[in-house]
């Protein structure tokens, strides 16, 4: 029962927050905030009492099932389940959203109630999908976080330059991520419907689903359809269009959000669905994605490096270092996979700094545009220390909880694939010379404008100093977080190594 | 030679028709294009009636009735947008009545 | 018989041309009553002479003097501005040919038909129209009458002289 | 035992860079420095304390598991041996004196507690990087030495030409590290572990000598080593990082962070024993960084140019000392270098300062009665620079190189080092004399302001000139039991001969530049304004030429590419679908035009259409 809760508690906090706002702009502020800690709390508790080893034959892979008829008919229903990953993920949610809800606390002047609805059913629908079970219920989690994200972006969005406007960015998002959704309904259905020929009995359920037989000429259309959708939100190089644009255009909690967790969902939907669901067309289709993968870590480096609005450079990082764990995941190594995890979490963390960040220079300086900051390193106290900070992070310095996933994915993908972690290798060069240049734009060089501008107040210092603080602390001691989704990630490697691993490598070389 | 085959009779409508549709498709004039709307409605109640007459059935009669009920409401209502258009834009002409920018 | 058919057909269809193509409006409704006339003649030789008189009291009577009285209360005169390039053959060649390959495609499809009946010209009176129109076709009046009602109502709205639309407008501008 | 003394000597960096973070720059200009000068004095104190306690044996000290999947584990954990203990004493004996002198040396400048968060983080990350008893921690304090030695050569933000070398200086260090990292992935590979002990029990026992494998591992681990040691081909931006202050050019550019290469070859002795062509490439790429850096120097006008290269010249010899197997000889030199050349960039500090940010040789000169302190420092570590025999610490080591490489029999690089010594004896003359002597260039040179602070000022200058002479030398230990034995080891044959010859070198290299620079002065400069040796000037100045050749061949292409696919190409193949979705809409928009002839039309067109279907279709009429 505490699965449902976790998810109805955005949704009801987030109609809360929508009435709340007669009483004043600060309401809805609070009880959003209050209503994510107190997520991040539940999931926190569950972290700490859970138990995560490896379980043995027989008994239940997940730490909490909750499962109750829906739609009975058509074997739909209401199941959720929690293992390591989906409550590593939870509670990222949860510790995000309350950023989100902090940075936004001056951002957002008006139709606050509204904005914290949207927010928090976003969160709710995130939560649902790493919670849901049930391919149908799944589904409907993940068209359900895509109606709020657009009205974020159009309503409370920043207009960038001309031929970006907000309206413009959210619509660009919600079709991509629709029409890749689409895919994967007709994924889905087909997959049921199979399963309906082959038995008789129409179900939705992840556990029975797993074991379909379906037609060679069938499953890897079914396994791309999977794959497509998730390579959309990712992003996978061609599909990432949506991406820069939604990410700059989008308020800062929104960037925050979309950066640091949604684009994690599709990470969480590959490993969970596209690969059991399909194992074997999904090694031999290995190759494929981790040349995607290394196109992504190339590309959006060097598209990074030419972009002069702020928001639009760390938002093609992203895409880089989604390279990196798209790789990892079709690596078929437990350390790769494992490390996957470790940088979803840790480039949550590092990309929402910067984005909020951004966001809060944007506040001082109202522009996002890289040529006209310049020198803030002497106009603005502790900022330009915390962007050092982040920067660091995004390059992979060591000690950081990026060059812990990026140094895992690579450790782990060497053995099997050497030629990609050698190309892939080459991006670690191209991360520092565009981390690197967001620094020497915005904070080196000549003094574009002169006069000092307001430090951190204690709301932004301290959601700084706690990122900064994670980052540091799994980049230090991430064996907590490894311990977790151990339990996870092992099968997960499995599903590649029983198949025919020696021609896969022989096809990466 | 006793009596009209059926199809001259079809044929007359036919012609009455495509002479309506003529008028439909050439004149820009309100009233003409109304004026071709009755000649079409005109001939559909003729094909009826040919074919009540040639199967001696009361039948196509009663449609008959039902097409001249059609017209007449047709007529009104399309004679009071006229005088509408009319009044608007002082011309008959429909062309003037499009604001489309297509 | 059959010669009254042949003779008003070719009178409905002389007078049917001379109200598509004419510029007088008042001249183009009395074509089109010579045209309803004719059509009316043309069902009394074929037998059917309540449709004939319905056709002459309803159509040429009592539309066509709607038609009159609009003309007659818009004061309209010969008006070609609308038609202004009507001379020109591009203009009215493209339908003119579209209207007549319709007809073609319709004659030849009555010309493939097979249905070889011959219309003796019987009287079908009034009687028999009545007894099947208020027996088998009872809804179809009664739907009439309703599509008159609303006819009614619509042109008596729509043809109102200061149309609350319009005034609307109007304070709207103001 | 010595656990507390060795993690007290890394942390209280640590601390010091903490407490000046957090400070955020509250703290005044006197405290931050004093924090910062005292958190490394400290850590030197906790260094020698652990010295005292050092039982003769390597000591390992595991603080904790860093990762733990499978079979990777690699540890925050400490070795604790001979080398690292005289690492650790070079870095924070050393930069405790640089941070004293950096004291006087940054006075007034703003930013003070940045300056010295960073260069605590610096000493730190050094301290790991010489301590980590795995490659991977090996690995985080040689990121972390590469990210405080970007920040500190941009630390003048302002001028963006210093944030341009501070970004090439990490960049392409960052190239180097790229291949270190994938020399760890297949050390991992192949041994299954990353403790630096276990591989070189391992290597030797899975790996053939001369086998690919080993080749190829290290050559991945020279790359890394090229790339912070300024080695050719990686070495264009050690000249650019003089744009940082000249205490950070002592500390990172000159005595440590640039020797990490050599540290870590050093460490990895046996892997590199496995692979002796690459060993020997070690050497040839020694002798040739050695002998460019050196041409180079002769041509420059900055003095703190002259100087850096003169450091990679250094680096230069110890790579060669590495190549002919003479690890030992490659430290000691690693360790007196890092004296002199700490001494010397002190000294053109003080230099520095005292001209008011003065520093090209052209407008320095006559300085050497105003700044006698710094005059003496330039002195004795010119001297120590140029080996002069007996009296100063390079002499030893440098002699111990050259023996080495004749005892292996390579000529070449013999021969290349005592070319090399001749060419140093030429730059350093010329460097002395173009900065104290002749006459002044400028107003700034003529009236300077010398350092008088006892304490920050002149006691790092003479604490290092002491240890540059012979006494340096004899403070090193010799850590032979910790390496393989080197090709001299026991030999006493010939020795002498190469004495004579090292001092020939050195003295031939004097008197060349004293009669160059002293007597044919007038047609030195004509020679170097005109044809032939203005060319030559120009290629030296410019060091070869290298800078131009990668600008040509990587950062313009590259500059190219980011300007090209600035509006995402690939995404403009995904607008495809809106494309055509647009140009049938504008199709379509045109057919709604509100003609009711039109529509009527169209309508007919339709009907008449079907109407012919069926009027030509067989049957149809049926």
């Amino acid at each position: 029962m505490i699965l449902v809760w976790l998810i109805l508690i955005p949704f009801l906090g987030g109609l809360f927050c929508w009435q709340a706002e007669r009483w004043g702009d600060k309401a809805p502020r609070w009880i959003a905030l209050a209503t994510m800690l107190f997520v991040l709390v539940i999931s926190i508790v569950l972290w700490w009492t859970g138990d995560f080893s490896l379980p043995d034959g027989g008994q239940s892979p997940w730490l909490l099932e909750w499962r109750a008829p829906w739609i009975p008919r058509f074997g739909i229903e209401i199941h959720l389940a929690l293992d390591g990953l989906s409550l590593i993920l939870v509670a990222l949610t949860g510790f995000l959203g309350a950023l989100a809800v902090l940075c936004s606390w001056h951002e957002i002047a008006h139709r606050v109630g509204f904005f914290h609805l949207n927010l928090l059913w976003i969160l709710g629908g995130v939560v649902g999908v790493f919670l849901a079970l049930d391919l149908f219920l799944f589904f409907l989690f993940w068209e359900m976080m895509l109606v709020p994200m657009y009205f974020l972006i159009a309503l409370w969005g920043h207009s960038g330059s001309a031929g970006h406007t907000r309206i413009r960015a959210a619509t660009r998002f919600f079709i991509y991520t629709q029409a890749s959704g689409l895919l994967m309904l007709v994924a889905i259905l087909t997959l049921v419907f199979v399963h309906y020929a082959n038995t008789g009995v129409f179900s939705f359920s992840y556990d029975v689903l797993r074991g379909t037989d379906v037609p060679d000429a069938l499953a890897p259309w079914l396994m791309l359809g999977f794959f497509i959708a998730f390579a959309v939100k990712l992003p996978v190089v061609p599909f990432h269009g949506w991406l820069p644009d939604a990410h700059a255009q989008a308020p800062t909690a929104g960037s925050v959000d979309l950066a640091g967790i949604l684009l994690k969902t599709a990470a969480y939907g590959i490993l969970r669905f596209a690969l059991p669901l399909f194992p074997e067309e999904s090694q031999a289709f290995a190759p494929v994605a981790m040349t995607l993968g290394l196109v992504g870590i190339i590309y959006g480096a060097v598209l990074a490096c030419g972009q002069q609005d702020i928001k639009r450079l760390i938002a093609y990082t992203s895409i880089s270092h989604m390279g990196f764990v798209l790789i990892a995941l079709y690596s078929g190594s437990e350390l790769a996979i494992q490390g996957a995890v470790v940088l979803m979490v840790a480039h949550a963390f590092s990309s929402a700094g910067l984005f909020i960040l951004s966001g809060q220079i944007y506040e001082r300086l109202h522009t996002r545009d890289m040529r006209i900051m310049g020198g803030l390193w002497g106009r603005i106290p502790i900022l330009p220390g915390f962007t050092l900070c982040f920067v660091a992070a995004s390059l992979g310095m060591p000690a950081t909880a990026n060059f812990v996933g990026e140094f895992m994915i690579l450790f782990g993908t060497f053995p099997t694939a050497p030629v990609v972690v050698v190309i892939a290798s080459g991006g670690l060069v191209l991360a520092a010379i565009y981390s690197l240049l967001l620094m020497q734009r915005v904070h080196f060089g000549p003094v574009h404008r002169q006069g000092s501008l307001p430090g951190p107040d204690l709301r932004e210092y301290g959601m700084m100093l706690a990122l900064v603080a994670l980052v540091l602390l799994v980049g230090l001691y991430p064996q907590p977080l490894l311990d977790t989704t151990a339990a996870v990630s092992g099968p997960a490697a499995e599903l590649f190594t029983d198949g025919k691993l020696s021609t896969l490598a022989g096809e990466v070389d | 030679m006793n009596g009209i085959p059926m199809e001259h009779g079809l044929i007359l409508a036919s012609v009455l028709f495509s002479l309506g549709l003529a008028g439909l498709m050439l004149r820009r004039n309100m009233l003409f294009v109304l004026m071709s709307l009755e000649v079409m409605l005109n001939s559909a109640a003729l094909a009826f009636v040919v074919g009540s007459t040639a199967w001696n059935q009361p039948d196509g009669q009663a449609m008959f009735l039902l097409v001249i009920t059609l017209a007449a409401a047709e007529a009104s209502v399309g004679l009071a947008l006229m005088i509408q258009l009319y009044q608007r834009f002082h011309s008959l002409n429909l062309d003037a009545a499009s604001r489309m920018r297509g | 018989m059959e010669l009254a058919f042949y003779l008003s057909g070719l009178v409905a269809v002389l007078a049917t041309i001379g109200v598509i193509t004419g510029t007088s409006p008042i001249h183009a409704v009395v074509y089109l009553i010579v045209s309803l006339i004719a059509v009316a003649l043309v069902f009394f030789a074929l037998g059917a002479p309540f449709a004939g008189a319905l056709e002459i009291i309803v159509y040429a009577g009592a539309i066509m003097v709607l038609f009159v009285f609009v003309v007659m209360m818009l004061n309209l005169r010969s008006d070609t501005r609308g038609d202004q390039p009507w001379l020109h053959p591009r203009h009215w060649l493209g339908p003119s040919l579209l209207a007549l390959v319709l007809l073609g495609a319709l004659v030849a499809l009555l010309a493939q038909g097979s249905v070889d009946r011959v219309i003796e010209g019987e009287l079908l009176t009034a009687r028999s129209v009545a007894l099947t129109l208020f027996g088998p076709w009872l809804m179809v009046v009664e739907l009439s009458a309703i599509l008159l009602l609303a006819a009614l109502v619509t042109a008596s709205h729509v043809g109102r002289r200061n149309n609350p639309v319009q005034n609307r407008n109007r304070g709207g501008n103001q | 035992m010595m656990a507390p003394a060795v993690v007290l000597s890394f942390l209280l960096p640590l601390a010091g860079t903490l407490l000046l973070a957090l400070s955020a720059g509250r703290l005044g200009a006197r405290t931050s420095a004093t924090i910062g000068v005292a958190s490394v004095g400290l850590a030197a104190l906790a260094t020698a304390w652990a010295v005292t306690l050092y039982p003769g044996s390597p000591e390992n000290v595991t603080l904790w598991t860093w990762i733990a999947v499978g079979d990777f584990r690699p540890t925050i954990g400490l070795a604790v041996d001979g080398l690292a203990l005289m690492m650790m004493s070079v870095i924070t004996g050393v930069g405790f004196l640089i941070h004293l002198f950096a004291a006087w040396y940054m006075k007034g400048e703003a930013g003070i507690a940045r300056f010295y968060a960073w260069m605590n983080l610096f000493v730190f990350s050094m301290l790991l990087l010489v301590l980590g008893d795995n490659l991977l921690l090996l690995f985080l304090g040689w990121e972390g030495v590469g990210l405080c030695s970007y920040l500190l050569i941009g630390y003048y933000y302002h001028n963006s030409a210093n944030g341009q070398a501070a970004f090439k200086a990490f960049i392409v260090t960052r190239i180097g590290d790229v291949f270190l990292a994938l020399g760890l992935f297949l050390i991992f590979r192949e041994l299954g572990t990353l403790d630096i002990g276990e591989i070189l029990v391992r290597a030797p026992q899975l790996w053939q000598e001369g086998s690919t494998t080993a080749n190829i591992a290290a050559l991945l681990v020279l790359g890394g080593a090229l790339g912070k040691s300024a080695q050719v081909p990686l070495h264009t931006w050690l000249p650019d990082a003089m744009a940082g202050p000249t205490p950070v050019s002592a500390l990172i550019h000159a005595a440590t962070m640039v020797t990490a290469g050599v540290y870590l070859i050093a460490r990895l002795n046996g892997l590199f024993l496995l692979a002796p062509d690459v060993l020997l490439l070690v050497g040839v790429i020694g002798a040739v960084s050695m002998l460019l850096a050196a041409f180079a120097a002769l041509a420059q006008t900055d003095i703190k140019r002259v100087l850096a290269y003169s450091t990679m010249s250094q680096i230069g010899y110890m790579f060669l000392a590495l190549g002919v197997g003479a690890f030992d000889a490659a430290i000691f030199h690693l360790v007196t270098h890092a004296f002199f050349k700490a001494l010397l960039f002190l000294s053109a500090g003080a230099v520095i300062i005292s001209c008011h940010h003065e520093q090209d040789m052209a407008r320095l000169g006559g300085l050497w009665r105003r700044l006698p302190v710094a005059y003496g420092g330039f002195l004795v570590g010119g001297s120590a620079l140029v080996a002069l025999p007996l009296v100063t610490a390079g002499f030893y080591s440098k002699d111990e190189i050259l023996w080495q490489a004749m005892a292996a029999g390579n000529n070449g690089l013999l021969l290349a080092g005592l070319l090399g010594a001749v060419l140093t004896g030429i730059y350093t003359v010329r460097l002395i004399l173009g900065t104290f002597h002749g006459e002044a260039g400028s107003d700034h040179s003529r009236h300077p302001e010398p350092g008088t602070n006892l304490i920050t000022h002149h006691l790092p200058l003479v604490v290092l000139a002491i240890l540059s002479t012979f006494i340096g030398a004899w403070l090193y230990p010799g850590l032979d039991r910790l390496f393989p034995s080197a090709p001299g080891e026991g030999v006493e044959e010939g020795h002498t001969l190469l004495q004579v010859l090292a001092i020939g070198a050195v003295v031939a290299g004097l008197a060349l530049a004293g009669w160059l620079f002293m007597m044919r002065r007038e047609w030195l400069q004509r020679q170097a304004s005109h044809g032939t040796g203005r060319r030559l000037w120009s290629v030296w100045h410019h060091a070869w030429g290298f800078d131009g050749l990668f600008d040509r061949l990587l950062v313009r292409p590259w500059q190219l590419m980011v300007n090209l696919l600035r509006h995402d190409l690939v995404n403009l193949a995904m607008n495809l679908p809106a494309l055509i979705a647009r140009v049938l809409n504008a199709g379509l928009v045109r057919t709604q035009n509100g003609r009711m002839r039109s529509y009527a039309t169209v309508m007919v067109l339709g009907v008449t259409v079907i109407l012919a279907v069926l009027a030509l279709a067989p049957g149809g009429a049926a």
